[in-house]
């Protein structure tokens, strides 16, 4: 991650924003390509066949059914060729089949992002809440106990194996305690709302259904509260730095000197700065949190994208593999992206130069 | 991640234990609320836990557990079993059916009532065109129809053929992935059962959005990874209503599964292994019973491979050498040494006294006998791999120890299956422990392990012609159609293959853990359970 | 007699750690006066201007009184010391780069305090922020006011600055080096807009700076600080004519001439001492050259000068020795003669 | 409008606060790390697990692998943190573990390091066309998900730990890439590289010479910092099956074996403390490190973890 | 004798996308000997200008030349022995010393690197000392690092560094400007005294025309990227022949405290990447007349070696050519 200020410097080279930002976008797209080709290196670099991974122990002795199995999924061409292939489907959105599951690859990336892209948000949510109350309340507590003791706490977050916790938080809140579902993201057989954004939560809300909110809410607590004990650490200690960082220039200073209150100057004249480089933060915890999900789906039962990759990279599934790469640097692009519309927004230096 | 083909499970016979119920269910500690539906079982869900090993909603597709259930509700078969018993086919599609003289040709009368889920017949065109695409797709239950010529001799007769005599039809026929499919609605939505149906045929997205055929259920909804919806199908032509109006088989953790039916969040796990059901809470019952898998191990016969693991005299070191009480010990009550390669519920298998015993004197004795100098042997294993709560890795693990102690020196090498088996096919791997599951109901399934078999030539490298008096009960017993003859000359084969470098180990137990409401449950081999029948 | 608008006695901070920074400062601003504070940097001149508005840096301690408008601000609690900050008495800082906030607009900065301590509301303050922005010259109030403050140049950054300090019509502005981070030409302007204020609004101000000539300037009366202390004060005029202090004196003397005469500058030998190192006695003995021994162990207490010249009404100097009370004149051919 | 060369007129000290007057931010030490307690406690842990490493033979009851008792015991009695499945002794497994993760943890930091040292300052000296394509590369990696990269070369490479540092070099390289080479762009424009540069040090020698001691001040922060990361990522893989073999007493396989068994909680439970205070210990004592450090350089450093 | 000239030197930075000419056309000369106190307000180019002349930013037009020879700009290579005759004081004391070495080391590199690597290690220690003492600093100073000194102490090490090159040229960017009053003094006296004893030349660059006034031999008036007047010290001062000369004379406040006000200057720079036409100060030109907002005016002598560039002078030329009285009227 670059340090915000480095950033800021390339966004203020830009001319005008529209520009910047199909500048970033066509490098996000080379981005892309590259992505592509080192998933693909790396995945046929794997020893192991995915006919073999794919077909069962007879159909596999049956050079007919192997043959139709290569010849389906494009194997027995050159491997320059597989890839140009790829290449040339991706640009009019064909991901190609995947050999687990059997179905275009943009058909399972549609089916399971939006689940995990639904953890990570609520996961970041919660982060980015608590975090920057935590991180602010110790700066302006600097060296006192109650900075000591959020530090304690915030190292620990970002100390704790997010799987463990998985595992731990599973048996106590669920197993024991019987507080959380940790199974699904709804009660079972409970029907999904209408698909409108994919997001559960969100469409439950636009299908004006409460109660799904409520039981989609309290599946989808603790895998969140898990992913975000990171995440809540991270932005915890990145908010405590930039608002000191704040806290130490002169404006703050004249604010006080002004005779605003305190929480005005705290909440206008102290977080809005300080947002900078926790926003960049954020986006990098996202990633973070995209990564996380690898580890705590499976204990959750989460039908999402990080139980499909480990699947699937297991399975040798390289069209599934190759997917997943592609739209996971997608979205680190997007997110970049939208971190730089946000300083922008947040500092006018960016915005008027 | 169990999953790849590894099932494929036809079994003859053995009754199952039935699941009993007892005692008190504690208080279903839902979510937000459950569902907003009354208590009875007619209208709440049947929930069932269960691991995906899930990969097509097309039957001619589907070679795997999980799908096995779902098929097994949605397609009804030519034929059919009933409960746990795997020795009688009981009548489906076909009414009642006949074998020629020559054993090679059977013909089908087809049930005049049975109609598909869209209230249209079921006639022998829909018959002819769902065996021979299963055939055609070449996806992995092809090999279950090949062979076989069928043809339809009037609207509700079939006749089928099979090249050579095959004392498995109709459990093969009983198989979910044979399952009769609605060829109108099929081709429309662009099935095909041409001779290029391999490329032709693009129906597989299509049985996942709305299924074709007349079972019990119709599909509501089919969630890949995460769960399978099923409602009771309208037009049911059989004379027994399915219980249960909804059914929800979902994706679950192993690990979780036990806390969701001790919460009453579902109704049946199926796996969970008998470690994890030994402290089940009250009210909730479990059974063992051996599962259909066998474990064995494998010490290459290739001397270029590793000149001590093709040695016999460091095979028998190895044999003698596993604690095979220990092993069955690690997979819980309920599990069985597996005396030779053929699991308990087929005939032909071996009886217990036949298994080779641990010994590790006699075990030392025949290391030394080896000139074994102490080089360490790789053993190879599926380290993402657990079938019934039994680890590769713990197995592996125990073995390696076991053979550490009566002084060889190993090396563990876990990858993933799709890794593992590769080099497994290839013949590479030095020492291998695996599981098998039947693919059809016979015990002819396991002369693969003999000399030149697809396991015993290609990943021991047991080559065809090293054993000739092996090779020839295997062969007789390949043509054999006395039933007793046959299981007979099984036995002799597996007393033989106790000899060579491949080693059966133990059967893990299937565990279920169920709610006290669920009645009738029966472990079905083919299909683990049928949601029809479960009250 | 009217009330100082700032009256201190007897102030001292002390630092986190114990250290003493500021030591027993006496301060007194009548209205419309400007008093300058002048001294090198870490003579404590910037913690007795932030001590008046209960600014000093975390753990800091000051006492003594300090009295703003007749009400003793140590003593306020920091809501009372909130409603009177900005209102009462208000600062304008060294940069205003940095001073102004570079993510509001010039016209929320200068208007939320009013807003806040006024209740005014929107429109008027408004108005009265177009006002301000004029009566600081700005041009094209309106379109300034929607401005960010990295948009104005230098100059008319410290304007608004000071536009938001005036915004509540304080009765002290305490101006922290004003226009050290300016060129001399912006900074002629800002001399003359404070000087303007002074005289055309009767604004009080006391001015901090280490620039004797901007001391020479603007200001009334002048204190000079040393390591904590105020080691000479009076007239500006007459201090800086008649330097009593050897180190007022050495200041003078190392600053360039303006009269055009090419002379070398004359440097205070040593260089002003840590907090952690005060000397005893007179902070100033080591680097005087006219210091006597009791110099290292006396400390002088500022006194009135008893000269009697009329000149000298108001001064007083901390100085045991007073070298130059019979030379009266700064000597060396100084550079500038009494009117 | 400003321009780059224009002066900073600055009084220096007593400008923002009194603080600055005693500080010591140029030796790039604001403050000694060891008046810390939470230092004091990550050394002190550091420490008795580097002493638990070393030792291991002499405090672990019994063989490691040994698979001797009844399995799934609980903890207390014979075996005080209990047996896991294969019947081995849950304490002995977690003692000998610091000898598989520490010594590897640490490895896979010095690859690391190493490779991002070397990257970044050559993308930092020369600057240019091989600066973005350093860069370039970062962002690749960056922008590939981290545990699909390490998941994809562990299965190349094989699984097994040291093909899982190798894996997770690849992935951790950049960060250290990126901290140096912003420093070094930082510290080049810094004045007294200039004068050396003057005095007629070339670039190299001004690499060597000049940069390297404030830049390996802060990248040995970074490593220390690290080090809890790289068990992290260790721990991960293993936990996924993609790192320790067995019979390796290896905490995230172990933390993955309680995951399969629920009802013996504690076979999951204690490795996973065990990771959390390895992890825990190292945080504490890189973060009061960093604190230590200068704020710039603290800055640099933030991005990177 | 001429130790540095500066001809047309023009450079271009780009920022926004856009080009800003820092330095637009600048010419002078520093000779042996002497003291240039270079002027001008902030934005002005100087700084600029003085890297130019270092070699530390390239030129996009023009030349610099030291002792005769071009001075190119700084690559990876080191700097040719010829050119390490120019030696820099940098502005701000806390960054123009390494932190992390000691300041003995960072003198004694000046040592090795101009060619003395021969000596051996008590040589370049003596060598280090004896540099210390000339910039009147204890000898032990050498052992510690620089955050154990004062502003003006380091600025006293930096000096002992540039010195130990041997150098014929200094350049003081704002050297002194970021110390407090008695330091500015004491650090202006020793680069006057140093450069008397060793006959160097000194380009001597500050924002502060009174300090200026005061050490230098010639003064040279930068305004926005350009040399607008240059001249005798005593000439410029007295007798400034620019009116911005005169701005910047007459906005210093005395220290007489007489209450005199400075006077001020309206407007600001201008934006250097959209300079005005013509004159470049004629919108801030109290003086301004029709062709300054047209005409780029020429660098002429006004009266000796004091040349300005303003039309005022070129007006008065025409007007009355046997003249040759300052027609400003600013004496």
């Amino acid at each position: 991650m670059q340090a915000p200020a480095n950033r800021r410097e390339s966004v203020r080279r830009g001319s005008g924003l529209g520009g910047f930002l199909g500048r970033r976008a066509i490098a996000g797209a080379f981005l892309v390509v590259g992505i592509t080709l080192v998933a693909f290196v790396l995945t046929h670099v794997v020893p192991g066949d995915p006919a073999a991974a794919a077909l069962g122990q007879r159909a596999i002795e049956d050079p007919a059914t192997v043959a139709a199995f290569r010849a389906r999924y494009g194997l027995d061409d050159p491997l320059w060729k597989q890839y140009f292939t790829y290449l040339f489907g991706l640009l009019h959105g064909d991901f190609g089949i995947s050999q687990q599951t059997r179905r275009p690859v943009l058909t399972d990336l549609v089916e399971y992002l939006p689940p995990t892209i639904e953890l990570a948000l609520v996961a970041i949510v919660i982060s980015l809440v608590v975090g920057v109350a935590l991180g602010t309340v110790a700066a302006l507590k600097r060296d006192r106990w109650p900075d000591q003791l959020i530090r304690v706490v915030s190292l620990t977050g970002v100390s704790v194996p997010t799987f463990w916790l998985a595992l731990t938080a599973s048996l106590i809140f669920s197993v024991k305690l019987g507080w959380f579902s940790s199974t699904g993201q709804l009660d079972p057989g409970y029907p999904k709302p209408p698909t409108v954004t994919g997001l559960l939560l969100v469409d439950s809300l636009l299908d004006n259904d409460p109660f799904t909110f409520q039981m989609g809410l309290h599946h989808i607590l603790l895998p969140a509260l898990v992913l975000a004990a990171y995440t809540v650490g991270l932005i915890t200690r990145f908010t405590r730095a930039s608002v000191l960082e704040v806290l130490g220039n002169d404006y703050i200073r004249s604010a006080h000197a002004k005779g605003l209150p305190r929480r005005t100057v705290i909440l206008r004249h102290v977080l809005r700065p300080a947002m900078v480089p926790i926003i960049t933060v954020s986006g990098l915890a996202f990633g973070s949190l995209l990564s996380g999900t690898v580890l705590v789906e499976s204990i959750f039962s989460w039908p999402g994208l990080g139980q499909y990759a480990y699947k699937s990279s297991l399975a040798l599934d390289l069209p599934a593999v190759m997917g997943v790469s592609v739209i996971v640097a997608v979205i680190y692009v997007v997110i970049n992206l939208v971190i730089d519309v946000l300083y922008g927004v947040i500092d006018p230096r960016i915005r008027l130069s | 991640m169990g999953s790849k083909q590894k099932v494929g499970s036809l079994a003859l016979v053995v009754a199952l234990a039935t699941v009993g119920i007892s005692a008190c269910n504690p208080t279903p500690k839902t979510t937000a609320g459950s569902g907003g539906t009354g208590g009875g079982a007619a209208t709440k869900p049947l929930v069932i836990d269960t691991v995906f090993v899930l990969k097509s909603a097309d039957p001619a597709r589907n070679y795997e557990p999980t799908g096995n259930i779902v098929a097994r509700a949605l397609y009804d078969t030519l034929v059919s079993f009933k409960g746990a018993d795997l020795k009688t086919p009981v009548p489906s599609i076909a009414q009642k059916w006949e074998q020629s003289a020559d054993g090679l040709t059977w013909t089908f009368t087809l049930d005049p009532k049975a109609k598909f889920s869209d209230g249209t017949a079921v006639t022998s065109d829909d018959v002819v065109f769902s065996l021979n695409r299963v055939e055609r797709v070449k996806g992995n239950p092809s090999f279950l129809a090949d062979g076989l010529t069928v043809t339809a001799k009037g609207p509700e007769t079939v006749e089928v053929k099979t090249a050579a005599y095959d004392p498995a039809l109709l459990g093969k026929l009983a198989s979910p992935s044979l399952g009769i499919v609605n060829s109108k609605l099929a081709k429309a939505a662009g099935a095909s059962d041409a001779e290029n149906a391999a490329t032709a045929d693009q129906a597989e997205a299509a049985f996942a959005k709305a299924s074709m055929g007349s079972g019990p259920y119709v599909l509501d909804s089919f969630g890949l990874s995460t769960e399978v919806d099923l409602k009771a199908n309208p037009n049911y032509w059989g004379a027994t209503k399915p219980n249960y109006q909804r059914v929800v088989i979902r994706n679950v953790d192993a690990a979780q599964q036990k806390n969701n039916v001790e919460k009453g969040e579902s109704a049946l796990a199926l796996d969970l292994s008998p470690d994890q059901v030994a402290s089940v809470g009250s009210g909730v019952v479990s059974s063992g019973v051996p599962s259909q898998y066998t474990f064995y191990l494998f010490t290459n016969a290739n001397p270029a491979v590793n000149k001590w693991t093709a040695n016999p005299d460091f095979q028998e070191a190895v044999r003698r050498g596993i604690d095979y009480n220990g092993l069955l010990e690690l997979a819980g009550k309920g599990s069985r040494r597996a005396a030779g390669m053929v699991p308990v519920q087929f005939a032909g298998s071996l009886p217990d006294d036949k298994a080779p015993t641990f010994d590790a004197d006699a075990a030392k004795a025949a290391l030394a006998k080896s000139g074994y100098d102490g080089s360490p042997i790789e053993i190879s294993f599926p380290s993402d791999l657990t079938q019934n709560g039994v680890s590769f890795t713990d197995m592996s693990t125990r073995i390696s120890a076991d053979l550490n102690k009566i002084g060889i020196k190993t090396a563990l090498k876990g990858a993933p299956v799709a890794t593992v088996l590769e080099l497994a096919r290839g013949g590479k791997q030095q020492v291998g422990v695996w599981l098998w599951g039947p693919d059809f109901p016979d015990s002819s399934n396991y002369l693969a392990f003999g000399p030149g078999g697809i396991v015993g030539g290609k990943r021991v490298n047991w080559k065809a012609g090293s054993d000739p008096a092996l090779e020839s009960i295997m062969k007789q017993a390949a043509t054999e159609k006395d039933e007793a003859k046959r299981a007979d000359l099984m036995g002799q084969f597996q007393e033989g293959l106790n000899q060579g470098p491949v080693m059966g180990l133990i059967q893990p137990a299937q565990v279920f853990l169920a709610s006290k409401d669920l009645k009738n449950l029966t472990y079905n081999l083919v299909w683990t359970v049928n949601v029809a029948e479960l009250g | 007699m009217t009330t100082p608008v700032l009256r201190t006695e007897q102030l001292r901070i002390t630092l986190p750690g114990g250290l003493t920074a500021v030591d027993g400062v006496d301060l007194v601003v009548e209205p419309g006066q400007i008093v300058g504070l002048a001294g090198e940097s870490g003579s404590g001149k910037s913690l007795t201007a932030l001590s008046l508005f209960g600014l000093l840096p975390h753990g800091s301690r000051a006492q003594g009184r300090a009295e703003v408008g007749g009400r003793d601000v140590l003593t306020l609690r920091e809501k009372q010391l909130r409603a009177m900050r900005g209102d009462e008495v208000a600062m304008v800082f060294q940069d205003p780069m940095t001073s102004l906030h570079p993510m509001l607009t010039i016209g929320r900065q200068v208007t939320e305090h009013l807003r806040h301590h006024h209740g005014t509301g929107r429109s008027a303050a408004r108005a009265r922020a177009v006002e301000l922005l004029t009566q600081v010259r700005i041009p094209d109030p309106e379109r300034t006011l929607g401005a960010y403050p990295h948009q104005l140049s230098g100059g008319m950054r410290q304007r608004a600055a000071i536009a938001i300090a005036l915004a509540c019509s304080p009765s002290l502005l305490v101006a922290d080096e004003p226009t050290t981070a300016l060129d001399v030409t912006v900074q002629a302007g800002i001399l003359r807009l404070l000087d303007r204020l002074r005289r055309e609004e009767g604004l009080s101000i006391l001015l901090i700076t280490h620039d004797l000539g901007v001391m020479g300037a603007l200001t009334d009366r002048l204190a000079v600080m040393y390591a904590g202390r105020i080691v000479e004060t009076g007239p500006t005029q007459a201090l800086l004519t008649a330097p009593r202090h050897p180190y007022t004196r050495g200041l003078l003397d190392s600053l360039p001439r303006t009269d055009g005469v090419a002379a070398p500058l004359r440097a205070i030998p040593g260089s002003a001492p840590r907090l952690t190192t005060i000397p005893p006695g007179c902070a100033f003995h080591p680097r005087c050259g006219h210091a006597v021994a009791p110099c290292s162990t006396d400390r002088p207490s500022l006194l009135p000068l008893a000269s009697g010249a009329p000149r000298d009404e108001g001064r007083m100097l901390a100085c045991l020795v007073d070298p130059y009370a019979a030379a009266g004149e700064r000597p060396g051919g100084g550079a500038v003669s009494p009117t | 409008m400003t321009i780059p060369d224009e002066p900073r007129l600055e009084l220096e000290a007593e400008r923002s606060s009194g603080r600055r007057l005693f500080s010591r931010k140029d030796a790039g030490i604001d403050r000694s790390p060891w008046s810390r307690p939470l230092a004091v406690v990550g050394a002190v842990l550091v420490i008795g697990w580097v002493l638990v490493a070393l030792l291991a033979p002499l405090i672990a009851p019994h063989d490691p692998n040994a698979q001797d008792f009844a399995r799934l015991q609980p903890p207390g009695g014979a075996n005080l943190l209990g047996t896991d499945g294969l019947g081995r002794d849950l304490l002995s497994r977690i003692v000998y573990g610091t000898r598989i993760t520490l010594p590897l943890a640490v490895l896979l930091v010095v690859l690391a390091t190493a490779v991002g040292t070397v990257a970044g300052s050559i993308a930092g000296y020369f600057g240019g066309w091989v600066d973005t394509v350093v860069m370039r590369l970062c962002d690749l990696v960056f922008a590939f998900p981290g545990i699909i990269l390490a998941m994809a070369a562990a299965a190349a490479l094989g699984p097994g730990l040291r093909n899982a540092v190798l894996a997770l070099t690849i992935v951790m390289w950049p960060s250290y890439a990126r901290v140096v080479r912003s420093m070094l762009l930082g510290l080049r424009e810094a004045e007294f590289v200039s004068a050396t540069r003057l005095l007629g040090a070339s670039a190299r020698r001004t690499l060597a010479v000049d940069l390297r001691p404030n830049v390996a001040g802060p990248v040995l922060v970074l490593a220390a910092l690290e080090v809890g990361n790289a068990v992290l990522l260790l721990s991960g893989l293993s936990f996924l099956g993609l790192g320790a073999q067995p019979p390796d007493a290896e905490w995230g396989a172990m933390v993955s074996e309680g995951a399969r068994n629920f009802d013996a909680w504690w076979i999951g439970v204690f490795p996973g403390l065990a990771i959390l205070t390895v992890v825990l210990a190292f945080n504490f004592l890189g973060d009061t490190l960093r604190d230590a450090l200068d704020p710039r350089t603290a800055r640099a450093l933030k991005g990177s973890s | 004798m001429t130790l540095v000239s500066v001809t047309d030197a023009e450079v271009v930075y780009h920022r926004h996308g856009r080009a800003v000419r820092a330095v637009a056309g600048a010419s002078l000369t520093v000779d042996r000997g002497e003291v240039l106190g270079l002027v001008g307000e902030s934005g002005c180019g100087k700084s600029t200008l003085a890297k130019a002349i270092l070699g530390l930013v390239p030129l996009t037009a023009g030349q610099i030349e030291f002792d005769g020879q071009r001075v190119e700009p700084l690559g990876r290579a080191a700097r040719p022995m010829a050119l390490r005759g120019m030696q820099m004081v940098f502005q701000d004391p806390y960054s123009s010393l390494n932190p992390r070495r000691r300041i003995g080391e960072q003198i004694a590199d000046g040592i090795v690197l101009s060619g003395q690597a021969t000596l051996r290690k008590g040589e370049q220690r003596a060598r280090v000392a004896e540099l210390l003492e000339r910039v009147q600093l204890p000898t032990e100073f050498a052992r510690r690092y620089p955050h154990e000194f004062s502003g003006g102490q380091r600025q006293r090490i930096a000096i002992a560094r540039a010195l130990a090159a041997e150098p014929r040229l200094i350049v003081a960017d704002e050297a002194i400007s970021a110390l407090d009053v008695s330091a500015q003094a004491s650090i202006a006296n020793l680069l006057a005294s140093l450069v008397a004893e060793m006959n160097m030349g000194l380009l001597f660059i500050s924002h502060d025309l009174g300090i200026v006034r005061q050490l230098s031999d010639r003064i040279a008036v930068m305004y926005l990227g350009q040399v607008v007047e240059t001249g005798p010290a005593a000439d410029v001062w007295s007798r400034s022949a620019h009116p911005y000369g005169q701005a910047l004379i007459g906005a210093i406040p005395s220290v007489d405290g007489g209450g005199g006000l400075p006077t001020d200057l309206p407007g600001d720079v201008p934006d250097p990447a959209a300079p005005p036409p013509g004159c470049r100060f004629h919108p801030r030109c109290p003086k301004a007349f029709a062709p300054c907002s047209t005409l780029v005016p020429e660098l002429l002598p006004v009266a000796g070696s004091h040349l300005a560039a303003c039309h005022l002078h070129t007006h008065a030329r025409a007007e009355s050519a046997s003249t040759d009285r300052n027609p400003l009227g600013a004496s």
